[in-house]
This record gives structure tokens, C-alpha cells and sequence, in this order.
């Protein structure tokens, strides 16, 4: 069973081994440490760059100017936000070069609540990112997701920015979600992928043979039908939808589940068939709540849906505050929680027009 | 006393200089040394047991940070020094005379805790009374900020200058260099002590590999600023170069970078696992070895010195756990100064 | 008839004399240019910084803290994006320090198109401002909005951003624009604050004896009462609201037209009302439409007026594509046209439930 | 023939060299500098006519980037050197071999301009197939993605060599400091020719006031790379200093600071009016004088060069103009690449 984390190592092993990828890199990236979250431990593509995240957007540019495959990470998001202009002119290069020159670069960035990182290792970068035009932009909730997602990012021509929810790095893989090849004993794994503490300097990753199984950019996931009322999330809040969601059936609400994966291009029918069941809607996100991606995804409901609507759709997002707070009094009223998922949900359900 | 440089400044050479530290000085300079470092272990025990999510510090850097802070023009206000700090300052505010207490608060994300009331990672200081400008957690921004306060000195004819600090990864993005550009322009150069801690590692990374300087001074040079790298393993040495670098910038009112070369005693952050490292100097022990040398305090004061403050230290972390946690609707505080301010309303 | 960029210029001038302005600066801001656009010629605390965006705004902040008045300028909004981060510090000193340090800077920034300025010089800010938390951000339409919003962003404590329609910089005022004191003559009022041509050296402005005329942030300009539908703009787009809501009126269509003004904080009740009264809105901005400032205004009518609403809201927006082309058609393609408006506002106002 | 340089470099003088260049070569570049500056009149006169939005290019920098064309080792690919220019190029695209009309058709915007179909302005060169990256408009960050390209020559074990260009003014944006950080890792150095073409102004912001460094090409020494500063308003200097410069790049896949001193002959662009300028000197008129005076071309040869691609590119100008637009519904072309791709759909 996977953990997230080792499942974005996998599939970056898989890139670097068969799908071209040229340079992993960013802070901390390469050896000794392999990454904040050991996420890329034992990759032979791996280096360490300077601290300087214009550079290493800056670099990727360029590398993928050149014909190399590059996956770069920002060490959190909470760091990317002196690199826009950069991110976009990746997203504007083909089109304002008028088809010439596509950029088919990958950047990693953690992102989210969720392991008490305060102001600084708290941030969500949806809204933002969904904002530059010329991105793809993916976020998994899960391992089997987190590998496949990355395998389609590697392999698109275009920029793909792979959000990986802190919270979730050491979240296993339900038995549903194991990456086909993997050994199903955490140990096991571990053991072959997982650098050993103290030197590393002989040790080799043993890769186990996973295939290339691509979870397509653009494609939702609906994870449990339902019919009274439709949650759309991404990312850390997908399990905690699921989990208000079992809450609710023993009131006797039928909750529909999507998780979008995708955040650009979004899967807008599985949006509208969702919402045209249910007709009712919440959308879910940790972004701060002004000017949201949530916002675009229910403006667009309200614009072209607005008579299947039983109720007004609600968006659940980040409070629109500076920071996240370290104690967790501050952390839980800032981002949400999924009791407030289900107030939202039970009102939303029991509302008719 | 002598003190060592590993390279002597272009502009008027930092070499031996004789004048000697009172001795008062060098007690109190230990003192705070003391004060800082068992203040650093106490905060990384309270995180190991859970009293704090997350510890970062400065334990290897007294020698220079604790002569630092004992040098500042303290006080609110353009007539005074700014501080422009990151998060391994603790020694600097030790010898400001914070109250190391307060910093367990922050440890502890209590509402108590001045510096950010819970809202913020320990060793985030910010002290207004003191010109302690907020320690925010990106790297490095803090070297395009500080022109700002040094501008507003200048022009008020103030005996303040500004003084940031930084690490030697962190001097690979762009806003040290924009601290060198805009600091150094020619008629309108800038009172800043520009000061680089060179631990020679970045988290995990190492100097080797990532720089093409020799030096991170030298990077001045080509800015015509008075460059130094000094041995800040050695309170003393720290304490002239500090000096002399004030002097400078406090009377030309321009820009001086100085590197400082010290150890990462405890590793990165609790990230690393917050473990003391055993193959690195460790400046208090040598200055300790010193002072009993030259006769200035025994071992067993010294012992005693420490072991009540660990003790002091101990006690308070228990009280500040009693101390209440900011409560969740407080997240809407402070989001704007004067709340209700409307112009043209009142 | 002062212009925009003429009331910019008198309201930075009473900052300097009497409301406490210790510098403006930006590129090419001091002598012998005076701005880009000419907005800060002959003002005594205006100087030329460094091309260096992020040395801008960081000496901007540091300043802030040290007790002085800033007023800093980012020459166009496109090149703001490699400064986000440094905008988020502005705006969450004040919260991270718990209330210690405000951070009262002012800063300029031109936005939008209309200049046919091409990728670079056509950008939207009003998403990526609103945003981020902290900050006050407004937009004039006109040149009595620009000098009373430019007074009260100078002296609120907060970090305020201040979005310049570019393309209204030479947009003279309507007679119920005029800004109290200044000569109604347009060359007389030339001859005493605008720059001669060729040497500059010895000229000095005179200044017209305009008052503390204070544009209160935060309030809403209803610049026309309707019946039928609602319109919410702001900036250059307040003027082809007014000509597309002339052109209805012809049809026996009433329009409400709302000039925003304040982006954040932005005027809930004006909005409130005039969605209570029309029941059918519009929101329009030159944004590119995904994670759109409009989005979270709608976002907010559907949740707190949903059963106010006889039409699903619209917004009208930028197109979502990775730059504004030079060509006309590509331009006209690209942003908010009136015909547009129009169109949908006829559609709306003619839409029953 | 002897080549002037404002300062030797401290790695190696880049000194009197007595390599003269051959005459063919010399009345190439001259055909080149005389084609470069008709096509910036030209494009001028457009703007003036109402024939385009807005006008900035090179007029002034034809001794320098017209040699800098030639000199390129010219294709598609890592294999050759790739370029990152800013929107005073168009000299050196002249000299690759570009076609001026080209440039007119930028410039009117229409769907026929190779570069970006009239979406963006005059002077902004794409070229793929001969590795000119898209010039962008924000300053200074084709120099942090300059190494990225360098990366992958090196690791190819190419002899491409990748460079970069930019103004003085821009030097202030971290960007720069991150070019000489990023290609002067120790071990990790890569092929970058850095070049700065100073004309000693930002838009209307002079160079005095603004920089601490005596010379754009210092700060390249605390990274330990060879540094230079031309005079780029005589071709045959340029030319010299530009084949030195890239060999050692080219052999050494290292980074050299190459600073350039030129004229702003009609200002910054369209936005300052665009004159001529008479107080700056003008590269094609000296070289123009020294070519008659060493009896390789005549002064009536010359004009009538001139009038040549006077009249041509006038004729082409009013071709252009007839040219068809680029439709508004083609906005959405190209904001993917491979418009509908899914992996693991194909
Ligand atoms: C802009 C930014 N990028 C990345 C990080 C994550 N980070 C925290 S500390 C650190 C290393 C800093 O190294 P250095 O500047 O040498 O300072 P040191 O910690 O060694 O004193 C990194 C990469 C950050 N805090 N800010
Ligand atoms: C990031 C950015 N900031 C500002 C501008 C506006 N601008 C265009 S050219 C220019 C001056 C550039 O001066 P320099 O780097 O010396 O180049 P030069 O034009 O003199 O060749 C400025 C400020 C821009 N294009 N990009
Ligand atoms: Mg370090
Ligand atoms: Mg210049």
C-alpha cells in the first residue's frame, strides 16, 4: 500500500526511466535529503538547485525550451508566489509565439492545511494557479490517483502544475487505490523504495514494476453516487467529503462525491450530469474564499444550470484572512472542517425551491 | 585580544585589533549566550514533547548574533536601529533583553504570546518597541524590504541604521541581490549593515555545488561597499567586526556586508530532527574554555550558570502550557489597522 | 477639466503637502520623465528607482514600517506578478505581528486594456489583487474618483492598491466630475501641471488649491438608477456600461449602473439593494473569466439573494486565453465589448423566471 | 586592425589583437548594419504612419549585434546555440539571415508575421528553427531561463552555447543575479554567454544615480567568470570580443559577462517619440567612414546600398499592408499545445 509520497516517487521513476524525463530539481530534491517529504529519494535525475524559485521556474522554462522533459518542485507553495510572472510567460510562450514553441515542463508544489505549518507552509495555490491561462493543473487524493496524475503530467506537452496536498503524504492507499505492480506489503515497499536513515551515498532504490497507467488531466472522479446533493472537492478535502458523506447516509441524505483531479482543464460533465441528478450543490475547497476557483466552478453552474438548481449552491473555502494561524483553534476556524461540510450538506439536502 | 578574519575587507582592513573587551562585557556577552542557547534546547525539548509543532533557531550562532543584539541602537523609530531578521535570531533578541519566556510562548502558540499571539512558527520575532521588524518564514525577503527602513533613516539624518541577516542558501535569490543594488546607489546609498550567517548548507543541500563565489562578500565588491568575512565562532571577533561595521554605516550611512561564518549546532529545524550535531565548533564551549582560561569565570559558576537557567527555563515551559491558546474567532483580528476606517468619514 | 491622469497628479501634490507623503517612486517616476504616463511630474517627493519591481515594493513596505507614507508605483500591472509574494507580506504584517506593524503604503499600479498594448501592456490586476488579504484595492472610472480614492488610499493605514485604467489616463471629466478648485479650463489648467516639452530643470508646477476631498473606500457609485436589470463595472468599463445602458434606454430598458470603486473592501449593500430592486445582473470586468473578481460577486448574490433572482447573474469578462494580441480583432476577442453588454443585459432584462 | 576594449578583463586581457578580419566579412557586416538600420527606420516611419501600435528596437547597437548574428552557430536544437534576446535584436536576427519584411509584418500585426501572427509587438522574435526563444517583454527574465537551455547543451556534450541579452537598466531585476548564480555553480557551470548591452539609460532614468557598480561586468567577478566591458559602437571590437567570449564558453561550458557600451540612436521607443538622437555616436557612420577610408566601399556605394533597402523595404511596407489580420476567434489557437490531448486516451 502505497503512501502518496511514495507513489509520487514511483511515477517519477517511471518518468525518468521511460517517459523521457530529463531533471528533477528544486530545493532539497536531490541527495542527500530527496526532497521535504522524501519524495524524491533515490531517482537518478534528481539534483539540488540553488534556493531560488525564480530559477528553478526560470530553469524548467528553458530546459523544456530545449526538448528536455523537466519536473521542478517548489519547495511549498507557500514559496511560488515570487514566480507568477514566470509561470506566466510558461503559459503564454506557444501562444504568443503562435504555435512554435510549446513548453512541456512539470511543477511540483506541496500545498494546504493540515500538518500545523502555520503562516508559511499552510497556503493553497488553486485559485491562483487556475488563473494563468496555458496551465494544466491536477491535484491527486490518493496514491493511485497521485501516480497516474503524474504520469499525464509528465507526458503532456503542456505545463502541468501537480498540487500535492501536504496532509496527504502519508496517507496509504485504500485496497482500491493500490498501484498496480506494487508490493502490497507497506514494509516490503518501504524497504526497496524508502532511503535508509544515516549515508545513503551506496544505497540504490529497487523500483517495483508498475506500468504506465495514466489518470487522464480533464477527467473527475466520482467517487460515490449519490442523489440528494452533489460535493465537489479535490485533494486533503475528498476524504473528509467521503467521511461527511457517510455521516449523512445515517440521516438517510445521499451524498454524490466528485473529486475533480483536474482542476484545468475541469471535467464540466461530470459536473453538470452531477448537478442535474442532485440539483443541488457545494463545492468545496481550502482557498481563501475571495475570488476562488470554487466561485468560477459555481458561477458557471448558476450561468448555464440555474433552472435545475433546487437551492442556491454554497461554497465552503478558506476564511479570507492573511494566514493560517499556528495554534489550531486558528487553523480549524480558517480552513473546513467537515462538520461544517455537513451542515452545508444537510441544509443543502433538506432545501426546496 | 586579537581578532581573526578569514579575509581582510578591500575598504580598510579588519585585522588585529587590540583593543580589548571589558571584561564586565565578555561576562554579560556569556551570560546571554548561555541564556540563548539552553533557551534553544528547552524549545526544541518542548517540541520533542509535543508543546510545539514545529522548532527552528539559531543554537551555534550566539557568538555573533548575542554581540549583535548588545551592539544595536535599541529603541522605536527612525532615530533608532532597525532589525530585519530570520528565524535563527533568538541570541540577538536575548541580548535586546527579550524575555526568553516569551519565546516558549510562541513555541507553544499561546495568545500570550507577543510576538504573534499563536499566529506564528517560534523564532518568529517581532518586537515593535525594539525596531524588530516581523521575521516572516520566505526566505530572504527581508534584503528588499530593509532599504526602506535605511531610506527613511537617511533622510531623517538619523544616527539608526538598518541591519538585516539572512543565511548563505538564501543569498541565491534574487533580493540579495536586489539589497546590494539598491543599497549601494551611487548619491543615494543606504545604512545598511547587510549581514549573511553562513552556515555553509541550505536545508539539506551544501554550499559546494551551488555557488560560484568564493565568498558571499565578495559579492559586494563589485558594488564599491566595504565587504568582510569573519569567524562568528568567536564572540570577539564578532564583536569588533560588528563594531567596526556600525561605525562605518552608522557614520557614512552606507551599505557594509559582512559574512559570518558559524555552525548549525542542532541541524536545520526539527525537519532534521533537531539532533546537536557533534562535528561542527561550538562556539559556547570555546568561549567557555577561554573564559576559564583567562581566569573570567570558573567552570562551576559556569555549570551553575546554566544549569539554574535550564531550570528557570523548565518551570516557565510548565506555566506557559497553563497559559490560554488563542481562541478560533480571533482569526478576523488585525486584518486591517483601524478596523472601521473609512477616509472623509470622521 | 482635469484628466485622470491630471487628478492623479493633483491628489499625489496634496499627499506630499499636506497628508504626509514622504515618497514617490517607481521607474522612470522622478524627473525628468515623471511617469509613464505623466502622472507624477513636478511633484517634490517623486524619484526614480531601480528597475527592479521587487526593490519596489519591499523598500515600499520598509518604508511603511518606518513610519513613512509611500506611495509606490509598478509601471504596468503586467509586470507586478514577480512581486505577489512580497504583496502578501504587506498584507499580513499587521496580522502575523497580531496588531503590532501596519503597513500604510499606497501603491499605483496601471491596469488593463484599451491602449492596444498588446500581451505586456494589457493586463488585469483586479483578481490577483482582491485576492490577496490585507489589502484595500480600488479602481477609478472617472477624474474626480481618481483624486478623492487617491486621497483616501494615502491616508488609510492599510496597504492599499490602486488600479489605474490605462486607457482613461487622458479621459477628461464630465462637468459632475470637476474636482473643486481646479481652473475649468483644460489649457489653463496644462500651462500650470503639466511638463513642458524639451528641458525641464527650471520648471516648477503651480498647483491649483484643491481641498481634502475624500472618495470614501468602500462605497459603491450608483451612477445611474434602473429598474430592469443591473450592471456592476468598474474602472474603464463604468463609462461602456453607461453608453450600452443608453443605448437600452431606447428600448424602453432601464439599467442600474453601479461603479464599483472599491474592489475591497467593495459595497455590499449597494449591490444588495439593486439586485432586491432589478432582480437581473450583471457584473462585468476585462479579467480573464476563470477565478474572476465578478465570479465571487455572483458567487456572494447567488448565496445571500438567490430567491431575489429572476435571471441566472452573467458575468462578462476577459476570454481566457494566455495574452491580449496586438491586432484589433484579436484585442476586440479578447476583452469586454459594449456590444456584449448590450446584448446581455438586454437579454436579461427581458428574462422572466 | 586593433581591437579597443573600455577594460581588460581579469581573466586573460581581451587585448590588441591583431586578427584582422576580412574584408568580405567586414562588407558583410556592413551590408547588415546598413539593412538592420533601414529596417528601423522603416518601422518607425510605420508607427509614425499609423502602419502599427507601437515601436522599440536597435538602432545604435548594429555594431554589436550584427557581428553577435554572425558569429552564431546557427540551427535547430541542442546542437547550436540558442538565443534569448530582448527587443533591440534586430540586428542580430538580420544577420541570421532573417527576413526584414518579416519585421514589417510584426509591426502591422498581421496573421502573416512569423513571429507571433500580430499578436505581439514589432521586435519580438520567435525564430524555432533557429533556436530564437520568444522574446518577452518583461524585463530581465530571459536571464533566468537562459540556463535551462545552457543545461541541456551541456549535458548533451554540445558545442552550442547558449545567449542571453539584455539591458543595463535591467540588470537591477534579481534575474540577473540568478543568471550569474545559476550558470557559476562550482561543478555545475554552464555555457551561458551573458551579454549586457548598456546605453547607460533605463526608459528615461539615467545610469547615474541608479548604480553602485562602476561597471555591469564587476559583478561577474565574485562568481569567478571571465568579465569584459566593449565598446560595441565599433563592429570589429565587437566582433573580436564576441568570438573570444563564445569560444571560451564554447570550450570551457562556462559562463563570461559580456558588457557591451552602445547608442540609443531614437531613444527608448515610440513611447519617447522615437527621434534620432544627435548627441550619441552612430556605429554606421563610423564604420561606414573607416570602410571609405580604407578604400573598401565607396561613399556613393554606400548610399546607394542604402537607397536600395530604403526603396525595397518602403515597396514591402505598402505590400504588407494589404496583408490579412489575424481573425478575433483565433484567439484560442495555441493555449495548448496538441489542443485535445489526453494521456493514456491515444
Ligand atoms: C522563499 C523560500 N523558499 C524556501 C523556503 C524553505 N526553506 C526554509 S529554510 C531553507 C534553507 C535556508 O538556508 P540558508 O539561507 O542558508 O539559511 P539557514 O537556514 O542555513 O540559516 C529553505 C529552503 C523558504 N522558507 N522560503
Ligand atoms: C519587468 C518589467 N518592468 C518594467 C518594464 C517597462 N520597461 C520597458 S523597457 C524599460 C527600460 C529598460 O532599460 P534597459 O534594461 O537598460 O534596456 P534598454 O531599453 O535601455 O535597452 C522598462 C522599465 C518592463 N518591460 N518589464
Ligand atoms: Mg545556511
Ligand atoms: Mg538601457
Amino acid at each position: 500500500m502505497a503512501t502518496v509520497v511514495q507513489a509520487v516517487r514511483m511515477a517519477l521513476h517511471v518518468g525518468e526511466d521511460r517517459l523521457g524525463v530529463t531533471d528533477i530539481f528544486g530545493e532539497d530534491i536531490g541527495p542527500p535529503l530527496g526532497g521535504a517529504f522524501t519524495q524524491t529519494q533515490g531517482l537518478r535525475t534528481a539534483w539540488n538547485s540553488p534556493l531560488d524559485e525564480r530559477g528553478i521556474i526560470g530553469t524548467a522554462i528553458g530546459l523544456a525550451l530545449a526538448g528536455q522533459k523537466p519536473v521542478c518542485e517548489i519547495q511549498f507553495c507557500d514559496y511560488i508566489f515570487n514566480t507568477i510572472d514566470l509561470l506566466k510567460i510558461a503559459g503564454n510562450t506557444l501562444w504568443s509565439s503562435n504555435g512554435q514553441w510549446n513548453v512541456p515542463m512539470v511543477c511540483i508544489t506541496p500545498v494546504g492545511s493540515g500538518i500545523r505549518g502555520s503562516i508559511y507552509h499552510s497556503h493553497s495555490f488553486d485559485a491562483t494557479a487556475t488563473h494563468i491561462p496555458g496551465w494544466k493543473v491536477v491535484m491527486p487524493s490518493n496514491p493511485l490517483d497521485a501516480y497516474g496524475l503524474m504520469l499525464s503530467a509528465i507526458v503532456d506537452p503542456n505545463p502541468v502544475m501537480y498540487l500535492l496536498p501536504k496532509a496527504l503524504m502519508r496517507t496509504r492507499a485504500l485496497p482500491e487505490e493500490l498501484i498496480p505492480g506494487e508490493p502490497g506489503d507497506d514494509k516490503a515497499l518501504s524497504k526497496m523504495i524508502d532511503a535508509p536513515l544515516g549515508d545513503r551515498t551506496q544505497w540504490r532504490a529497487e523500483w517495483p514494476d508498475t506500468p504506465n497507467l495514466f489518470v487522464p488531466i480533464g477527467k473527475a472522479n466520482v467517487l460515490r453516487q449519490g442523489e440528494h446533493v452533489t460535493v465537489i472537492s479535490c485533494g486533503r478535502l475528498v476524504r473528509e467529503a467521503m467521511r461527511a458523506s457517510d455521516e449523512l447516509r445515517a440521516e438517510g441524505v445521499s451524498v454524490e462525491v466528485i473529486d475533480l483531479r483536474s482542476l484545468y482543464p475541469y471535467d464540466w460533465d461530470a459536473i453538470k450530469s452531477s448537478v442535474r441528478k442532485t440539483h443541488r450543490v457545494l463545492v468545496v475547497n481550502e482557498d481563501t474564499e475571495i475570488t476562488n476557483f470554487g466561485e468560477h466552478l459555481i458561477r458557471r453552474i448558476v450561468e448555464e444550470l440555474f433552472y435545475e438548481l433546487y437551492a442556491p449552491p454554497r461554497l465552503l473555502a478558506g476564511a479570507f484572512v492573511p494566514g493560517i494561524g499556528l495554534a489550531d483553534n486558528l487553523e480549524h476556524a480558517s480552513v473546513p472542517q467537515r462538520s461544517q461540510m455537513v451542515t452545508l450538506l444537510r441544509e443543502l439536502a433538506s432545501h426546496e425551491p | 585580544m586579537s581578532m581573526t578574519t578569514t579575509e581582510a575587507t578591500t575598504h580598510g582592513a579588519v585585522g588585529a585589533d587590540d583593543t580589548s573587551i571589558a571584561p564586565e562585557l565578555l561576562l554579560q556577552m556569556h551570560a546571554h549566550m548561555v541564556t540563548a542557547r539552553v533557551l534553544e534546547e528547552r524549545l526544541i525539548t518542548m517540541y520533542r514533547q509535543g508543546d510545539g509543532y514545529f522548532w527552528i533557531g539559531g543554537p551555534g550562532e550566539e557568538a555573533f548574533n548575542v554581540p549583535l543584539g548588545m551592539l544595536v541602537h535599541k529603541g522605536e523609530g527612525i532615530a533608532y536601529d532597525y532589525l530585519h531578521l530570520h528565524y535563527r535570531s533568538s541570541g540577538t533578541l536575548v541580548a535586546l533583553g527579550a524575555d526568553p519566556v516569551d519565546s516558549l510562548r510562541q513555541m507553544k502558540n499561546t495568545a500570550t504570546d507577543p510576538y504573534s499571539g499563536g499566529r506564528n512558527f517560534g523564532s518568529h520575532y517581532s518586537v515593535k518597541r525594539w525596531n524588530v521588524v516581523p521575521v516572516s518564514s520566505p526566505i530572504e525577503v527581508q534584503y528588499s524590504m530593509c532599504t526602506g527602513t535605511a531610506i527613511a533613516q537617511k533622510r531623517a539624518g538619523s544616527k539608526g541604521i538598518t541591519i538585516v541577516q539572512g543565511g548563505d542558501a538564501g543569498t541565491a535569490e534574487g533580493d540579495f541581490a536586489t539589497c546590494l543594488v539598491w543599497s549601494s546607489r551611487k548619491g543615494h546609498e543606504s545604512p545598511v549593515l547587510i549581514i549573511v550567517t553562513n552556515n555553509r548548507y541550505g536545508i539539506s543541500t551544501p554550499w559546494e555545488g551551488q555557488h560560484g563565489e568564493e565568498r558571499v562578500s565578495d559579492r559586494g565588491k563589485a558594488f564599491g561597499m566595504p565587504t568582510v568575512t569573519i569567524d562568528g565562532n568567536d564572540p570577539e571577533t564578532s564583536y569588533h567586526a560588528i563594531k567596526k561595521a556600525m561605525d562605518y554605516v552608522r557614520t557614512e550611512k552606507k551599505p557594509y556586508l559582512l559574512e559570518v561564518m558559524v555552525s548549525r549546532l542542532h541541524g536545520h529545524s526539527s525537519a532534521s530532527g533537531a539532533n546537536f550535531v557533534t562535528n561542527e565548533r561550538d562556539c559556547l564551549k570555546d568561549f567557555e574554555a577561554k573564559l576559564e582560561a583567562r581566569g573570567l569565570r570558573t567552570r562551576k559558576e559556569m555549570d551553575e550558570m546554566r544549569a539554574k537557567v535550564t531550570q528557570e527555563l523548565l518551570e516557565a515551559s510548565k506555566r506557559v502550557r497553563e497559559e490560554p491558546q488563542p481562541e478560533g474567532s480571533t482569526i478576523y483580528d488585525h486584518i486591517f489597522a483601524d478596523k472601521n476606517y473609512v477616509a472623509g468619514e470622521r
